[in-house]
């Protein structure tokens, strides 16, 4: 039953660049780049229990590894997609050994202060633009007017991805190792379960699922500045958009990412609004309903706790 | 079995545990008493890096396990049953037993749900299968803690104050159980206030006082033991 | 005259339930021994007189007045001092501040600064001192002063006894019928029923949550207290 | 030479306000293991509200100081017992979460309000004024902000050690449960700690607002220097932060100097430096286990 309607809505959401006009399009394409960015940061606060205050390095370095590379190598921007997830892997690797001493408060600003090193970096460094930033070269030898599509796409099929790869997890005895770390951290290292290096790898797929997303947003903008692929916002909308739909879970930043985009677009009109509706709104879940809506979903429909 | 050489430990100034080495056979136990807050379950934590040691070093089954973190530990065959119940609470008691099967080979054996099967029946746990560990009553919160010692596939087993809050019945369960895990094979360690139980499941006892070694021997010297029972049962014994 | 007392009571200690109907008074001016092994209940019940924990249902009454609903900042305010398990100073706090602490609660009485600094004078040279830095034995003290400024009508303390070498372990029982002497009414618990019974005028021995023995510490039979500490069948 | 005096003086005054900036947050951390990401909110807040109430009251804003402490540090108290105390649990999470929330919305609440445009206190004459010792000119405002800062250290040190309040507060970081025994409401005094951080953020926000110029979004920067401040310093005592505010300034002043378009770069790596080498801080205790 599960399993049938999430083909079709995938199925849906593939045909959407037939099916939906630019601006249509775009908003979509939007809504499953933070659902992916979401899932990731999902990855590692509510799987992991490390809230990160700093997942738009990630988001940035995917993007600036896309526009980088394509300028000095051959390579298809397509091809990069996966590639600059793997480099954003590396610099979330590179950054354990400092981070990984610190702990819960600690960890979370430690992340952001991260951020802000490698954002000043980038925008001292010419080979990425320095503070102007850098357009898509190799857009050049692509043809552009499939770019809106590609992009769905491979935002379609990262955040699907995330979502299954997540369901996987929970099926798996990995997924056991992940909640008994969370549960209990030392009962659970005390029947053999090696805590740090889930966390590491915890760690450092989610920087890779922020890498991918960052790349896929910023091709189908042409262009990449430090500004806008540095934007705390991105980090802020994937903690509104997890701690609303419910942490831990995988529904939870699905119904998140869908009440996030509604929520913005209805209150278009009122700039800085949906953001001030959101703050509210996820401080009332942490104090009244800490499980989100996907805890209200289980209370309302209480046979579907174990399916997703 | 289990060879730990001159553990030791101090808090700040405090020294909690100091110059304590044990050597446990396969099929014994040792017993271990002690005072509250002499150190045994620091001691406990020791051996299994859940608190690193100072000093000293640890090997399990002829290996030498000193630089081991908890997990690995673990994996080379010490198993412990903590004091106060640490059940997971978005885990299920089977579930739990078959990640201790998992984690502990680092790969769920081939045979890993029929030996989940095998542990809920001894541990008489089977009724409570499909419930979160955090459920359970204390008793049967107790029975988990061994039963997921035992699923990890343990040489060595630390009890730790198992039978604390049990009636008798529990109690004699607890000391046929020790039996039966000896009779298996197992190297077992168990931490006890219930002297009787302790004299009848054990080869050796040993008694911690203030975080060192006080004695240890045959169970019935140790009970016969001036200074024991002077700790034990009073000053004036 | 009954100082305290409790009828039926039941407590829980964090999700399981700990104390099954517990009856027991103390008088005023008694001491009263709580012995039994590890998990019997004591110091949840200890707890439970204190305010701290859940009490569930029961009667529990102190000078008269029902306090089963009252939390541990009003029963001090009332005269109910405790000598926590594990000490539980204040270590950055110096041991003159950890005292005075007791006396913030604002119970006026024969307790003083210079008073629990006369009794304990193996702590006076160490007032100034963060009290983390002192042993085991002096921070035991520190405790029992601590508990002693609020000028407690009832004083409970949980396992004073607790790590310390037998030598220092006189030194505070030295302390504590000095306290009695005075008039205080204790509530001690002990893993040490020997000295336990020695210290104090009545006993209840506790097993799995509830009251297996209790009787005159005079005339305890030895014998019989550890059946009941130990529940064995013999 | 004199570019060195100068660095020294300059570092040494704008760590007197980067420390009581660090103290706020340290104060809340040290007493209720929580930190505040709406910290450095509070500070633009607190410069925007002085903003508003000189523009419409024709006296000095240094006056107006007082009054914005006295409203930040009823909101802090308020922001405590009405939302933080229902999150208490040794999970900090919720707490960081609820904070982070609240800093959000503090923004864009501010962004509405006020724009986006950067601002800053004009303190009129005070601003330029300035003395020269033994040939070197020293401004009267970062002078005296200086020794405001080294008045509130001591007075808060006072009351920390000396009162009956301030005991309860350092009974109550040691042992926030034993504290019940001695009738101290432990929820009270978290309020106090948050009520008086915020005070502190608010009075170090429109101080550094009157040096510089700020917008709504300076916050997170803020934030940034009040972490910074308090690892490099290290948790343990209020002059911990002294310390590291200080060391954090030299730093910022240095950084500025030799290269002018570092930002806070040097800061940021020096926290760096600190977390690998001497997690325990300068003078204190390690805040990372």
């Amino acid at each position: 039953m599960t399993r049938a309607l999430a083909v079709v809505i995938f199925a849906a959401l593939a045909a959407a660049p037939a099916l939906l006009d630019v601006g249509g399009l775009a908003l979509l394409t939007e809504m499953l780049v933070l659902l992916a960015i979401a899932q990731s940061w999902n990855l590692l606060a509510g799987y992991g229990g490390l809230l990160s205050l700093g997942h738009h390095a990630f988001v940035a370095a995917g993007a600036y590894l896309l526009f980088a590379v394509t300028r000095d190598l051959p390579v298809s921007p397509y091809i990069m997609v996966p590639l600059a997830g793997a480099g954003a892997a590396l610099l979330a690797l590179a950054l354990t050994p400092v981070l990984f001493r610190l702990r819960e408060v600690y960890f979370a600003i430690g992340m952001w202060v991260a951020a802000e090193i490698v954002k000043i970096a980038v925008s001292r460094l010419d080979y990425f633009g320095a503070s102007s930033g850098l357009p898509l070269y190799a857009a050049r030898r692509i043809d552009t007017s499939w770019l809106p599509a590609s992009a769905h796409w491979f935002a379609l099929a990262l955040a699907a991805g995330l979502c299954l790869g997540l369901w996987r997890l929970q099926q798996s005895p990995y997924g056991l190792h992940v909640h008994a770390m969370r549960d209990d951290e030392t009962a659970a290292r005390s029947l053999g379960v090696k805590t740090r290096r889930i966390k590491g790898t915890i760690f450092v797929l989610s920087a890779a699922g922020c890498g991918m997303a960052g790349a896929i947003s910023f091709l189908g903008t042409l262009y990449v500045s430090p500004v806008a692929a540095f934007d705390i916002n991105w980090t802020v909308n994937a903690i509104f958009i997890c701690v609303i739909g419910g942490l831990g879970t995988i529904r939870g930043p699905v119904l998140g990412a869908l009440l996030f985009v509604l929520l913005r677009e209805g209150l278009a009109a009122y700039p800085g609004w949906s953001q001030i509706a959101l703050g509210v709104i996820a401080v009332a879940v942490m104090l009244m309903a800490p499980r989100g809506l996907s805890g209200l979903l289980d209370r309302l429909l209480p046979n579907t706790r174990r399916a997703v | 079995m289990l060879d730990a050489r001159n553990l030791s430990k101090a808090f700040g100034g405090l020294r909690v545990i100091e110059d304590v080495s044990v050597t446990v056979e396969p099929g014994s136990c040792l017993g271990i008493m002690g005072a509250n807050g002499a150190g045994k379950s620091t001691f406990f934590d020791l051996l299994t890096d859940v608190t690193r040691a100072d000093g000293g070093s640890v090997r399990v089954a002829g290996r030498d396990v000193t630089g081991f973190d908890t997990a690995g530990r673990v994996r080379a065959g010490l198993a412990r049953a903590f004091q106060v119940p640490r059940a997971f609470a978005s885990l299920s008691v089977s579930d739990t037993l078959y990640l201790a099967q998992h984690a502990s080979h680092g790969i769920a054996p081939k045979d890993a749900r029929a030996r989940v099967e095998e542990i809920l029946e001894i541990t008489g746990l089977g009724p409570h299968r499909t419930s979160p560990g955090t459920a359970l009553r204390l008793l049967d919160r107790k029975r988990l803690e061994l039963a997921k010692a035992l699923a990890s596939d343990p040489k060595v087993i630390l009890l730790d104050e198992v039978s604390g809050g049990l009636t008798d019945q529990e109690t004699a369960e607890m000391v046929a159980l020790v039996k039966r895990l000896k009779e298996a094979g197992f190297a077992v360690l168990w931490i006890e206030h219930i002297a009787h139980a302790l004299q009848e499941a054990s080869d050796r006892i040993m008694m911690l006082a203030l975080g060192r070694k006080l004695i240890e021997d045959r169970p019935e010297v140790v009970a016969a033991d001036p200074q024991v029972r002077a700790l034990y049962l009073g000053a004036a014994a | 005259m009954t100082l305290l007392q409790m009828q039926k009571l039941t407590a829980r200690h964090g999700d399981f339930q700990a104390l099954f109907g517990i009856d027991a008074h103390v008088g005023k001016g008694e001491t009263v021994a709580l012995i039994g092994a590890n998990g019997a209940g004591k110091t949840t019940l200890l707890r439970a007189i204190a305010g701290l924990g859940t009490r569930e249902a029961g009667q529990l009454t102190f000078a008269g007045q029902d306090i089963l609903a009252q939390d541990p900042g009003a029963l001090a305010r009332r005269g109910i001092a405790m000598v926590p398990e594990g000490r539980r100073l204040f270590p950055s706090l110096t041991v003159a501040e950890n005292l005075m602490i007791g006396g913030d609660v604002g119970r006026r009485g024969h307790w003083t600064l210079p008073r629990v600094l006369e009794l304990f004078s193996e702590i006076a040279p160490m007032a100034q001192r963060p009290a983390g830095l002192l042993s085991g034995g002096q921070q035991q003290m520190v405790a029992i002063g601590r508990a002693l400024m609020t000028n407690p009508e009832l004083l409970l303390v949980d396992e004073a006894s607790l790590g310390l070498a037998p030598v220092i372990v006189d030194r505070v029982y030295e302390a504590l019928s000095g306290l009695k002497a005075r008039g205080t009414t204790i509530v001690l618990v002990e893993q040490d029923i020997r000295r336990a019974l020695a210290a104090s005028d009545r006993f209840y021995c506790m097993l799995g949550g509830q009251v297996s023995l209790a009787g005159a510490s005079d005339g305890a039979c030895i014998e019989q207290v550890s059946q009941a500490y130990f529940g064995e069948n013999q | 030479m004199n570019a060195a005096i100068e660095i020294l003086m300059n570092g040494l005054f704008l760590g007197g306000l980067y420390a009581l900036f660090g103290l706020g947050l340290s104060l809340i951390f040290g007493v209720m293991r929580i930190a505040n990401i709406a910290h450095g909110e509070l500070a633009i807040a607190g410069a925007l509200a002085l903003f508003t109430l000189s523009a419409d009251w024709p006296v000095s804003p240094l006056l107006l100081m007082p009054l914005v402490c006295a409203g930040a540090f009823a909101f802090g108290w308020l922001l405590q017992a009405q939302l933080l105390n229902r999150v208490l649990s040794p999970d900090p999470m919720p707490a960081l979460l609820v904070t982070f929330g609240l800093s959000v919305v503090m923004q864009n609440a501010m962004v509405g309000l006020y724009g986006a445009n950067s601002r800053s206190i004009d303190l009129g004459a005070v601003k330029t004024a300035n003395l020269t010792i033994a040939g070197q000119t020293i401004g009267w405002l970062p002078l005296g902000i200086f020794l405001l800062s080294l008045a509130l250290f001591g007075g808060l040190h006072l009351v920390l050690r000396k009162t009956r309040l301030g005991r309860a507060v350092r009974a109550t970081s040691d042992d926030a449960e034993t504290v019940a025994l001695f009738a101290i409401r432990r929820r009270r005094i978290f309020a106090v700690a948050m009520a008086v951080s915020a005070a502190c953020a608010a009075l170090a926000g429109m101080l550094l607002a009157s040096r510089s110029s700020i917008t709504p979004f300076s916050g997170a920067e803020r934030l940034l220097i009040a972490f910074e401040v308090i690892v490099i310093g290290g948790l343990g005592s209020i002059w911990a932060s002294y310390l590291g505010g200080i060391a954090l300034a030299l730093v910022h002043v240095a950084g500025f100097y030799f290269d002018p378009a570092s930002g806070l770069l040097y800061g940021h790596l020096l926290l760096l430096v600190f977390l690998l080498i001497r997690p325990q801080g300068l003078a204190g205790k390690a805040v990372t286990r």
